[in-house]
């Protein structure tokens, strides 16, 4: 992770601190195939929920993790701001629910 | 699934850009957009020239055509005008669409012909590796300007407007909600309608201009971007590097092209058909 | 019944071409092909068929394919410097297969040359103008009824084969007025794929030799169409097996329909002496300058070509099993005479009477070069 | 075998062509022959010296262009200088009085100098009619189509309104030549 | 001899134009707008793309360059940026210039280099005997618009504005000093400047709109154009077929393009250069 | 002293450009050409010297042949689609005789292709792109010793012939990192014709085969250049003989100086049994072949065409009279094989290695090729 | 000639009629090689001076005569306004005062 | 005759570029040997399988990929797959431990499996220094260069303030194979 990654870790886990976990149980999904680490996802998580990690596997160095799935508070901002289709929220329940 | 799902091609994937780029973001709001009109994907068809933002129609499950760099206008307009009911949407990068493609994008304009274009502005030529494009920010270090830029850059809003655009508005990678409504906006539009995405080419503009993470580089593309009045605040020399966002134009009261072909001049030929004369 | 009418010959190529289906014209007008262009704009509204002048050649050509990818026959027509900017797209129609109908009303060249002038000129860049292996077919009439019915049969083969095809005109015939046949609706053929039912969007699936299937946009199967070299999806690919597949399906299956594409004329060459290989205008000198060899004992023949892209390389070298001299006449400086050199055999003498400034031949000069050629 | 080979010469054109194209369609249209008119241009965007050859025939027409002309009608000396060629021993030529003063060797050729543009302008009315009169002088002279189908094409193809100075311009090339 | 008869090569006349046509008339002033100058003709070069207006370049007695069609401007481009000294002229019709040049029109614009374009409107394709163009006005009857014109029409002014030019400017063939005055300022103004001419051709537009003369179509050019002034006074249907004359844009702070590459970027290049770096 | 250095291919072509006085530079990013721009746009400043990045690549060559006029020493480098849409300008440049050089590095065609895979399928567009009647100097270096020499002569053939000349690159020498010997200055000619002094502003007056003077613009005597077809002043001019005059004078003045232009090399060939004809980077491949062959006893050599149009016709014919069979050998399929067929005798066998694929061959496949022909 | 012409010939002499010989003598300099018989000099001579002819040695059909040189003013609107060169005023005498 | 041939193969592929880029400098501007350096790329514009052959001989070379491989070093599964081809029965294989897995016959080779990237990252603290990781790999393993000219040449190439890091880079090289 270059320093820009690392800071976007940094801040994720400073915001997740000043936030308490959420009462629902939002549920996130990653396609590992799809994630390419770009950090976008940890950096646009109001609460912290994700986290960066070095992954020898993916091609370009990195991949997101649920870091902290209870402070999920289902937003969405990361699923809809991630550019690879690598990361649903709440994916199977809404399926059940019939679609958005 | 969810209901945009239905608009992606996961087949093809995973998509070809690099980890952070805009493209995916402009990509997913697209499939957004379609899947909040509810439309048949084969009553779409999504066509590019080239570049990276080029190879975005691979990535729809719609019709999906990947033309040659700056004329996917060209072949929009004959799609259009052979299928007029269709929803025909063309996405083209800052150098597809201004440099080479220049000259069809301000035809298409004064001909409000109802293409429906998403223009990617990153600024740069990504897919060659990163040289000075018509929209690239003075100063700016390229590969082919290493002293920097110094050719002003085109204002879209302004130039398509003065080209006659009906509909002419701009969003950006940030602003996903907003992005997809105003596309959503457009495709309801009935003429030539251009939707400017300022998007982050971290790995070929801004790694020349230390912002080589899209992390740094979306930042970046918030703080030069606003809402129009606050833009309006900004005196002009401050204005000058700054980008309004929003709808800029949205005329509904000129005539679409094909409209205008099939229920203006095909009547009227037969009728001079029928009176006959020589 | 079929009636013998005065037309402009491109007029006769418009008038064809909408008895062909063509439902789709997109043009940038020049110098001698305008007509076309403007008889379009007048009739193609009355059938509430589409005809737009776009910016230029380049937007016309791309228009075209646009539209013949959503389900038209589409045409476009041009002169030289149009033809030149064509190129880019030409290659666009090769590579995803695309059935398109250029005209190319040949005019002086190089550059803007002599607009108002007929040559013979661009017959290689024909074949070989856009970069990269591609095949072509051209076809090239030379009388006012082969103007109708080549217009006809290339709007077929561009169907059939799912190829660009370009239609050769002299830009003498483009502006003369002339008796022409138009033949009744039904008495040509008028060919139209229904589009192809496909599993899988396995739409460039087929084997080498056989003609790909119609297969447009709209067709409640989502197709992706791509100027980048693909695979039978269509989707992108560069993988040498697969790539080496995709060129040969596109040239082969012109070269396996060769019986079906190549159309010629023989005249006189039974017993002939000499065969005068000849196309377009200077076909018509030859013709007369044949005549009247053979008024004068002459044993002359004339080998017309109307396909001239693929050459008609079998149908010559049958001729020059008995005919052991062939003259080549053209107005350019030289360039069908190649593919006669390259084709007939050692015993066969070569002769050319080429010329490039603006003139057609009289047959008169013709048939001095045959004497010249026989003595 | 009937084959007639006509040249219309004069600067500009536009009327040349019209008379060959006239020509060309009575014969084909309604005198069954093989016919085709071919005009030719130089370089200058108008006024040019432009020729229009047209060849009637009851067979079909190999070359398009004139090789041995039977007719010949100039209406100005340059074009007269550029297109004297290719003329038969025995050609009828038909030059403009005003306009046409040098015709050099004229071989056996049977020359008329009449007043061309002239007489249109003051017995037809307008310069534009030069097409029909020189129909009219071709019809007359060399008689490559019926008189009858000439006045009732004319009659067809004029403007409505037009038709009366028209048929005038008829009277004007029959007369122009004794 | 008049002083502006040094600019005109006689020996190439007649010029191959219709009777009365505006193309003559521009010319004319162009050549006076030397003569006021004193240019030495040498240090002068006209250049134009295919069109009647394209033929103007062979009578003038100076550098001359009759190139492809819509392309003038590339080639110019070349020229001023190796002789940015020379005074280099561009002669354009209206198809030639916005048709299939559009997009160099507006690039030229883009950079400010300073190449001197006179854009003759005579709003029709001339020399290919009339068929639409980017300009001839809605409604009007062509060779491919027999049933009326559907397309709007580029409003060169507006278009070149938002394009970035430095100077724009429109005069008719009616008003020979002011339209000589105008080109002789664009000639003195640093950047790209454009001069927009009304002309007329009542051969292939006058023609099919019952203009037929010269002296006709002359007199509908004068109708329909106006001082700024009175133009502000219309209401806005009726400027929608007026067309206001004057300079419109003229910006003196814009640098120009060659002045920028040879005094900006060659310093800059030869100052990395001497410090050294890999 | 000379020094071998470490050059990228492209990176060779412009350091080359530069030494035969390249001083305008005109382009549009295109892979794989894109860093001879880029290097350029470095340089060119340093030494006072333009580059511009144009608009698209008809911009680019507008500029480069305008530039080209005003005395420069212009350069443009593109691939396939670029080079497509660089034909109308091209024939400009033949037309009106003016020197400018187009660096084309070929990729996998047609269309977009494979814009990342090398390959030899531009080869008759570079002969035959623009319409009209023309004459082309194409060099294609296949060493990086010959990417140096032969850009230098392209400059140079340029300037004494007052025409385009199109220098061909492989895509993997274009991108290839390797050792090439820079020449010192002053050890290799470079050719600069001071501008020529006229009478009566004649500029295109001279007799068929001579060389055209250098004259442009800005030299006191105020001179006019057309697209059109024109007399020896520069002016309009569709007169027949003065057409033909100028039509000859643009192609004799290459086809009475072939010795000049045509370059080549052969390797091994004096007692070879089987001739290589080859090119570019499959020359390469072919020289390791022929290498191998001969460790094996198999009398294979190698023509290495340098100039590859014109056609270096002679000194082929020349070999084939001791040397009966021929392997064309070229990444494409089938290009430059015809120009073969068309002047190799009859009895000498003529054989072919053809892929378009974006593998460039293996010296191993040469050579089973070349075992298999000698059988 | 048309009857946009005849009418640019009848406005002329109508222009004239209100006017009066001038007092200079004025003299205007004719080029028939390059006249086209436009028109353009005839519609716009405030004095109505020139006059528009059918000349059959002109290819366009007619062509420009000084009908009144008394009348002309010297005011270099005919020549400004011909687009052929075809037209000058006082040219011989103002080459004596060393141009204009 | 020297003649050796080197194939890099990884995702993305700036790294390897370089690395064969360096080699071919040092090779040729510092020993005197004829050198060549090819990349090949797929299409995918980022991210796809890239390979690039070194060939470093004292004679010229003729043809510029490689033909018969005596060192290969590879970050990655799909390269691998791909570009094994064309390797000696003796050759030296190198690859990351951790990305390539599945290696399929390995017939006479010396397969070394190293923790490339890792260590890289790690040891020299940025994933960009696999190229200087790459190049000293290649030359503990094959000598094709000198060490002393490797180090003089990356001091000299690396950019000012990132020496060091270059230094360790080569390090971290020279120790991953014991
Ligand atoms: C005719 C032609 N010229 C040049 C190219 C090379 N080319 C491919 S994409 C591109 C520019 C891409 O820039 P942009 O349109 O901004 O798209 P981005 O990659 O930034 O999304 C260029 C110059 C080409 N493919 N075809
Ligand atoms: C590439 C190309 N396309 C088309 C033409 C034909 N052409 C010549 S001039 C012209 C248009 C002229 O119109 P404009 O530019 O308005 O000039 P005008 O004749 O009206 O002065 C056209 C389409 C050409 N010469 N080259
Ligand atoms: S849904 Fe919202 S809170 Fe949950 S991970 Fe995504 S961005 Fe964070
Ligand atoms: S999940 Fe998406 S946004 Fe997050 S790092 Fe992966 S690719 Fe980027
Ligand atoms: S190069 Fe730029 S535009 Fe292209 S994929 Fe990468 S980040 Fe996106
Ligand atoms: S056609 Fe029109 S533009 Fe051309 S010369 Fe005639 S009047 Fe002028
Ligand atoms: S100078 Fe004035 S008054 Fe005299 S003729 Fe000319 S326009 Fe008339
Ligand atoms: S003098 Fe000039 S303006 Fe007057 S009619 Fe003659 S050409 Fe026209
Ligand atoms: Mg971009
Ligand atoms: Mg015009």
């Amino acid at each position: 992770m270059e320093k820009e990654e690392l800071k976007a870790n940094q801040d994720a886990l400073e915001r997740r601190a000043k936030k308490k976990p959420s009462a629902k149980n939002n549920k996130l999904t990653m396609v590992p195939l799809y994630c390419k680490g770009c950090g976008l996802c940890v950096h646009i998580c109001p609460t912290g929920t994700l986290q960066l990690y070095d992954d020898p596997k993916n091609k370009f160095g990195a991949s997101v993790k649920i870091d902290a799935p209870d402070f999920c508070i289902g937003c969405k901002m990361c699923e809809l701001q991630c550019p690879d289709f690598a990361l649903f929220v709440n994916y199977e329940e809404e399926k059940k629910e019939g679609g958005q | 699934m969810r209901d945009y799902e239905k608009y992606i091609r996961y087949r093809t994937f995973p998509t070809p850009w690099c980890p952070g780029c805009g493209d995916g973001v402009i990509l997913k709001s697209i499939a957004m957009a379609f899947a909040e009109l509810k439309l048949d994907p084969d009553d779409i068809i999504v066509i590019a020239g080239i570049g990276c933002s080029g190879r975005m129609p691979t990535y729809f499950n719609t019709n999906t055509l990947h033309t040659t760099h700056g004329r996917a206008l060209t072949f929009a307009t004959g799609i259009k005008l052979a299928k007029p009911e269709k929803l025909v949407v063309v996405v083209s990068g800052d150098g597809d669409a201004t440099a080479i493609g220049g000259n069809h994008l301000i035809h298409a304009a004064r001909r409000n012909i109802g293409i429906k274009m998403i223009l990617i502005n990153n600024g740069i030529y990504g897919m060659t590796g990163g040289q000075v494009s018509p929209l690239t920010p003075p100063k700016f270090f390229t590969e082919t300007t290493p002293y920097g830029n110094i050719e002003p850059h085109f204002r879209i809003r302004m130039l398509l407007s003065a080209a006659e655009a009906s509909f002419v508005a701009r969003e950006t990678v940030n602003r996903l909600a907003q992005l997809k409504q105003v596309i959503k906006k457009s495709f309801l539009h009935k003429g030539f309608s251009v939707v400017e995405v300022m998007s982050n080419c971290h790995v070929n503009l801004g790694r020349r201009n230390k912002m080589k993470s899209p992390l740094v580089m979306t930042e970046y593309i918030k703080d030069i971007t606003m809402s129009m009045a606050d833009f309006e605040k900004l005196s002009p020399e401050e204005q000058e590097s700054k980008y309004p966002l929003g709808i800029f134009v949205e005329n509904t009261q000129r005539p679409e092209y094909t409209d205008l072909y099939y229920n203006q001049i095909v009547p009227a030929a037969q009728q001079a058909d029928a009176k006959g004369g020589k | 019944m079929s009636q013998r009418k005065v037309l402009q010959g491109n007029i006769i190529i418009a008038k064809a071409a909408l008895a062909a289906g063509c439902d789709f014209f997109a043009g940038y007008p020049i110098t001698p092909s305008s007509e076309i262009a403007q008889y379009m704009s007048k009739e193609m509204p009355k059938m509430e068929k589409a005809f737009i002048q776009m910016e230029d050649e380049i937007a016309s050509l791309g228009a075209c394919i646009g539209a013949s990818l959503a389900g038209k026959k589409a045409l476009t027509a041009t002169s030289g410097p149009g033809f030149s900017l064509m190129q880019e797209h030409l290659g666009f129609a090769v590579m995803a297969e695309v059935p398109v109908v250029i005209v190319n009303v040949m005019r002086g060249g190089p550059s803007t040359g002599m607009p108002t002038k007929p040559s013979q000129a661009d017959m290689m860049q024909t074949r070989w103008g856009t970069h990269g292996d591609h095949p072509i077919i051209a076809v090239y009439p030379a009388f006012s009824d082969e103007i109708f019915s080549e217009t006809v049969r290339a709007f077929n083969l561009a169907e059939k084969y799912w190829n660009p095809v370009i239609i050769l005109l002299d830009e003498v015939l483009a502006k003369a007025h002339m008796d022409v046949e138009i033949p009744e609706p039904g008495s040509y053929e008028v060919y139209w794929e229904k589009t192809h039912e496909i599993s899988d969007l396995n739409i460039y699936d087929r084997n080498i030799g056989e003609n790909p299937p119609r297969i447009d946009f709209f067709h409640s199967y989502p197709i992706h169409i791509d100027s980048l070299e693909h695979d039978a999806h269509g989707w992108p690919s560069f993988d040498a097996k697969t790539v080496d597949k995709m060129q040969k399906l596109r040239m082969e299956k012109i070269f396996y329909n060769l019986d079906d594409i190549i159309k010629y004329k023989e005249y006189f060459l039974d017993d002939a002496e000499v065969l005068v290989f000849s196309f377009g205008i200077s076909a018509r000198s030859a013709l007369a300058a044949v005549k009247m060899a053979r008024e004068q004992g002459i044993k002359a023949g004339l080998f017309q070509a109307l396909t001239v892209w693929p050459f008609p390389r079998a149908a010559l070298q049958e001729r020059f099993k008995k005919t052991k001299k062939v003259l080549t006449v053209e107005l350019n400086m030289g360039q069908m005479k190649y593919e006669i050199e390259r084709i007939a055999p050692p015993d066969v003498k070569k002769q050319t009477l080429l010329r490039a400034n603006g003139l057609p031949f009289s047959p008169g000069e013709v048939l001095e070069t045959i004497k010249e050629f026989v003595k | 075998m009937m084959k007639i080979e006509i040249r219309y010469g004069a600067v500009g054109g536009q009327g040349i062509i019209t008379a060959g194209a006239l020509l060309v369609d009575i014969a084909v249209e309604m005198e069954n022959k093989f016919a085709i008119e071919s005009p030719t241009y130089t370089a200058a965007v108008r006024g040019g010296p432009t020729k229009v050859d047209v060849i009637i025939s009851d067979e079909p027409i190999d070359f398009p262009h004139a090789q041995a002309i039977d007719f010949f009608l100039c209406t100005d000396q340059k074009p007269y200088d550029i297109y004297k060629e290719r003329l038969k021993d025995d050609a009828i030529v038909v030059v403009d009085s005003h306009l046409v003063r040098e015709l050099g060797d004229t071989r056996n050729w049977k020359v008329y100098h009449v007043p061309i543009i002239n007489e249109t302008k003051v017995g037809a009315g307008n310069v534009v009619l030069t097409s029909v009169v020189s129909l009219a002088l071709t019809q007359k002279m060399t008689n490559v189509i019926s008189y009858d189908n000439m006045v009732a094409h004319i009659k067809h193809w004029a403007p409505k309104g037009s038709v009366e100075m028209n048929m005038k311009a008829i009277e004007v090339g029959m007369n122009l030549i004794k």
